[in-house]
């Protein structure tokens, strides 16, 4: 079996958990993927300091779809201090597979833009 | 099966890189749209140099400064009659995109000002048009687009209208495009520019190392193209410019060795190409790149173009047993540089080449640096499998094998 | 007779050009000033990574591909490391004098306007005075000059009284004189221009390659050096900046690898140090400059100033048996980084270097793309000796030797 | 002995002839070599289309001071128009020793500044 294309990989990427539009939203934001132009956003539900509700949309390869759509489910409910404070770690564990240095922004980029929409910081995670 | 024929080139064992194995699999590179691997003679002749002729240019009185100016200037002249060219006319940048700056900085901020435009085309690399952006916003000019068809062509007729406009000051294109694979016709281009009074540029980075190029027919103010794309090292770049544009600018990095004499506040320029080659330049580089030209000639450019227009046909045919797969541009080899641009649906670009990479195929996935040739075609990334004069038929059937198994871990 | 003591280095034969010999002669090699010979594992550096890593940077996925940006990334880490800087200011570009320009065009054409004033010295190597005449040409600013005093040191009272004129914006000096050895108190001047609310820039490309040099110590603003100085390859250069006027800078080279998005008319900028490398780098070049300051660190930068101060002492006492002969600059070594500049009285200093040719001997002749300078020591030309890693007390003999061998010629 | 620095060559190195001013004079002119920053000018005298006399002055190297020194000779009494028309390859013959690629401006910068001065052409001799 391939490495890196689990079948919960691809069953994320070709199902993907909360994508779509949440109107009203509180929180959005939009980011890029340099290296390939794609592009991921998200909206973002607030309620009592957490996030209540949450939906990615854009398109992207496996690993950046895959990596949306694990971490939507653990990121809904989580508290935005929290969520400041996630780093890449956090995302690669949670995704479980081995990411080449290449592949990092791919699987990185929905941290990215959830970091963006709640913290106002465009950095890479590190 | 395979096309050849007595067109087809056998050089793989010319380039040491293909001894290597990855994964017990050998290494099959259809990634020359980006970088060409370097023959055995081009790293011999640039490590022989540093080994053996190393020393700075252009003013040391000993033996051994004298090799190495020997070794820079006959290395330019090589690349010069490589491409058509004079010498003098022939500056060797770091890269092509240093060359193009070169010519936005120095020419343009001259040349183009407010209420001027300049044009290029939809398909050009971001090196063709990130300067232009700059230019024009610096200087309040416009920057116009010519639009690519279906087919990946331009319409002469768009040129004509935007030249009749007559605010057209510089003409930017590209030879062969890096995405589409479409031949411009620049000569065309470069003669209706000239005929409307504007300056015309082209960046050969994708056309020199594949088919034989004469700068003086095909008659462009400035042609441009990139060493390590045409088996020569990394870090040398050309630009040929037209005499009387070159000697009427002002030069662009300024230093030591681009200056005629320094006083304290005013400095007078030396002779062309000196003028534009600040500091100490890539000598070694520049003896590489001599090597890389001097092996295609020898190869002859026209059994390169021979070689590569038809092992590009068989990879455009191969490429049809992929089910899903689209190639961008024309459907014919004949009107393309070697290469082939594709998404499979289903298949996001990125995982294409990740899963190539498991069978030991080197494709390239993303936007190529060009994003507004991206958003033209509606996608954000294709895959690019492009040829290199190493490459042979059962390159393209080990692309479309793992592109078959591709699809199958993917569960297409 | 030879000053030699503990820290003598004896690498000579780590460096495979001192295997030639020239008439039989063995090659006497003192030019180090104008570029360092290579060692062994800085070309196999070089060769080996285009025999066997050679694929294009920054975007590959295959496994190729992820080996380049891991040498070139490991190569800017060691560099920048190598000069205590960090990596995401530290940016190749491909020479000092691009590196230089980049700051005059990109920093230089926000920050400079009418009434400001640069401030140099008089003993800058030309890319250090050029870019800075041009730019206050075309921004309507002022070039001002710190002078130099016969023991080739600049007034640190003339730099205050300079500062507190209040228009000065960028202080640019040399951290060591290429013609006059002076090791310039660069900390001190960065910090008095920066009290001042100027920036500063050093010139390092004399200094880097014979002392320890933290750029985070000497707190400068920018930074720069050459590769090829520091037995690295040609075509390659550093600019290590300050990363809140990194930041804030617009880029200078713009084209692919530097943008983070590209639409039709306009970009946004990649990340540093991104940002300032547009197209292709010279990633093999890179490679080789990360193995010179690898083996460079692993000589020890402490012994390699020890050996060459010694050296330099022993040059400047043999050079004393040369009847007419003149040094410029001060006579101690201590002061000095390793070379010597001298006239000898009735002969020029072209055919002081053509005769020490005769005997092997490598040094130069002329300007030493130091107009200005030459101007205040009143001669047109001097000769100069300069050392590197690899001299022996028996190369400064064999200089005197060809010395007193010329004069005879001369019938002096 | 030396191939370069023969008797004749340091002799005119030494005792350059026709070095000095020439006051009044026809035509001037000052070139330097970008080489070594040495500068040499010329005042010519004209009569009847002829260099009538002829003084360089400036410094330089043994080659270039020689140069000058050996072409003076040739040069008074010869025809502008031919002046024009005098080549690299006359003066490297008339200086009659083995000039490298290096040293070949030292050698021509004399004719350079002779024929920048009758014609107003810069250019380095071909
Ligand atoms: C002090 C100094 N600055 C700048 C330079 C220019 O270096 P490069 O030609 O590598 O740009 C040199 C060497 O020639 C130098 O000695
Ligand atoms: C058409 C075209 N232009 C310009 C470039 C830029 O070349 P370089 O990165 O060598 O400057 C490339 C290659 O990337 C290209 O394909």
């Amino acid at each position: 079996m391939d490495d890196l294309y689990r079948d919960y990989i691809l069953d994320h990427y070709k199902q993907p958990r909360n994508f779509g539009e949440l109107d009203p939203h509180d929180l959005e934001a939009m980011e890029h993927n340099p290296l390939c132009g794609d592009e991921l956003g998200v909206h973002i539900r607030v309620k009592d300091d957490r996030i209540e509700d949450l939906r990615f949309h854009g398109h992207g390869c496996a690993i950046s779809q895959a990596s949306a759509s694990i971490a939507s489910e653990e990121l809904i409910g989580m508290e935005l201090e929290q969520v400041g404070k996630l780093g890449a770690d956090w995302m690669i564990e949670l995704l479980g597979i081995p990411v080449s240095a290449t592949r990092r922004k791919c699987a990185l980029l929905n941290l990215k833009v959830v970091r963006s929409a709640v913290t106002g910081d465009h950095a890479w995670p590190a | 099966m395979p096309p050849v024929a007595e067109s087809a080139l056998d050089v793989k064992g010319d380039f040491p890189i293909f001894a290597r194995r990855f994964d017990g699999r050998p290494l099959v590179y259809l990634d020359s749209g980006s970088t060409s691997q370097k023959p055995k003679v081009v790293i011999d002749a640039l490590a022989g140099h540093l080994r053996n002729h190393n020393a700075n240019v252009h003013r040391g009185v000993y033996a051994l400064a004298q090799e190495a100016d020997a070794a820079y200037d006959s290395a330019r002249s090589r690349v010069a009659a490589f491409t058509g060219a004079q010498p003098e006319t022939t500056i060797f940048t770091k890269n092509v995109t240093e060359a193009i700056n070169l010519v936005a900085y120095a020419w343009g901020r001259a040349n183009v000002g407010p209420g001027d435009a300049v044009l290029i085309t939809q398909m050009e690399h971001h090196a063709n048009i990130v300067p232009w952006q700059v230019l024009c916003r610096e200087r309040g000019a416009e920057l116009r687009y010519l639009e690519v068809d279906e087919r990946g062509e331009l319409s002469l007729e768009q040129l004509d209208v935007e030249l009749a406009r007559g605010d057209v000051r510089l003409v930017a294109v590209t030879h062969v495009s890096n995405v589409l694979g479409t031949i411009v016709p620049v000569a065309e281009i470069a003669a209706r520019a000239r005929a409307a009074g504007a300056v015309s540029l082209v960046d050969g980075a994708q056309a020199v190392p594949h088919m034989a190029v004469d700068v003086e027919a095909i008659g462009a103010d400035f042609y441009a193209w990139t060493g390590h794309k045409a088996l020569g090292p990394m870090g040398i770049g050309v630009l040929h410019g037209r005499r009387e544009i070159l000697e009427r600018m002002e030069p662009f990095l300024t230093g030591g060795d681009m200056i005629s004499s320094v006083d304290f506040q005013s400095a007078t320029w030396n002779e062309l190409p000196y003028k534009f080659e600040a500091g100490t330049p890539p000598v070694a580089e520049a003896v590489g790149l001599g090597a890389a030209v001097e092996y295609l000639g020898r190869l002859g450019m026209d059994r390169v173009r021979a070689h590569e227009r038809a092992l590009t046909g068989y990879m455009l045919e191969r490429l049809e047993d992929v089910p899903g797969l689209r190639v961008a541009g024309a459907p014919e080899a004949e009107a393309r540089g070697g290469l082939a641009s594709f998404t499979i649906e289903g298949m996001h670009p990125h995982d294409i080449a990740e899963l190539a990479d498991r069978g030991g195929v080197c494709i390239r996935a993303g936007h190529h640096c060009a994003q507004p040739l991206m958003s033209c075609l509606g996608v954000s990334a294709t895959a690019r499998a492009s040829i290199g004069v190493y490459n042979e038929p059962g390159d393209v059937d080990a692309l479309v094998d793992t592109l078959l198994a591709g699809r199958e871990v993917f569960g297409l």
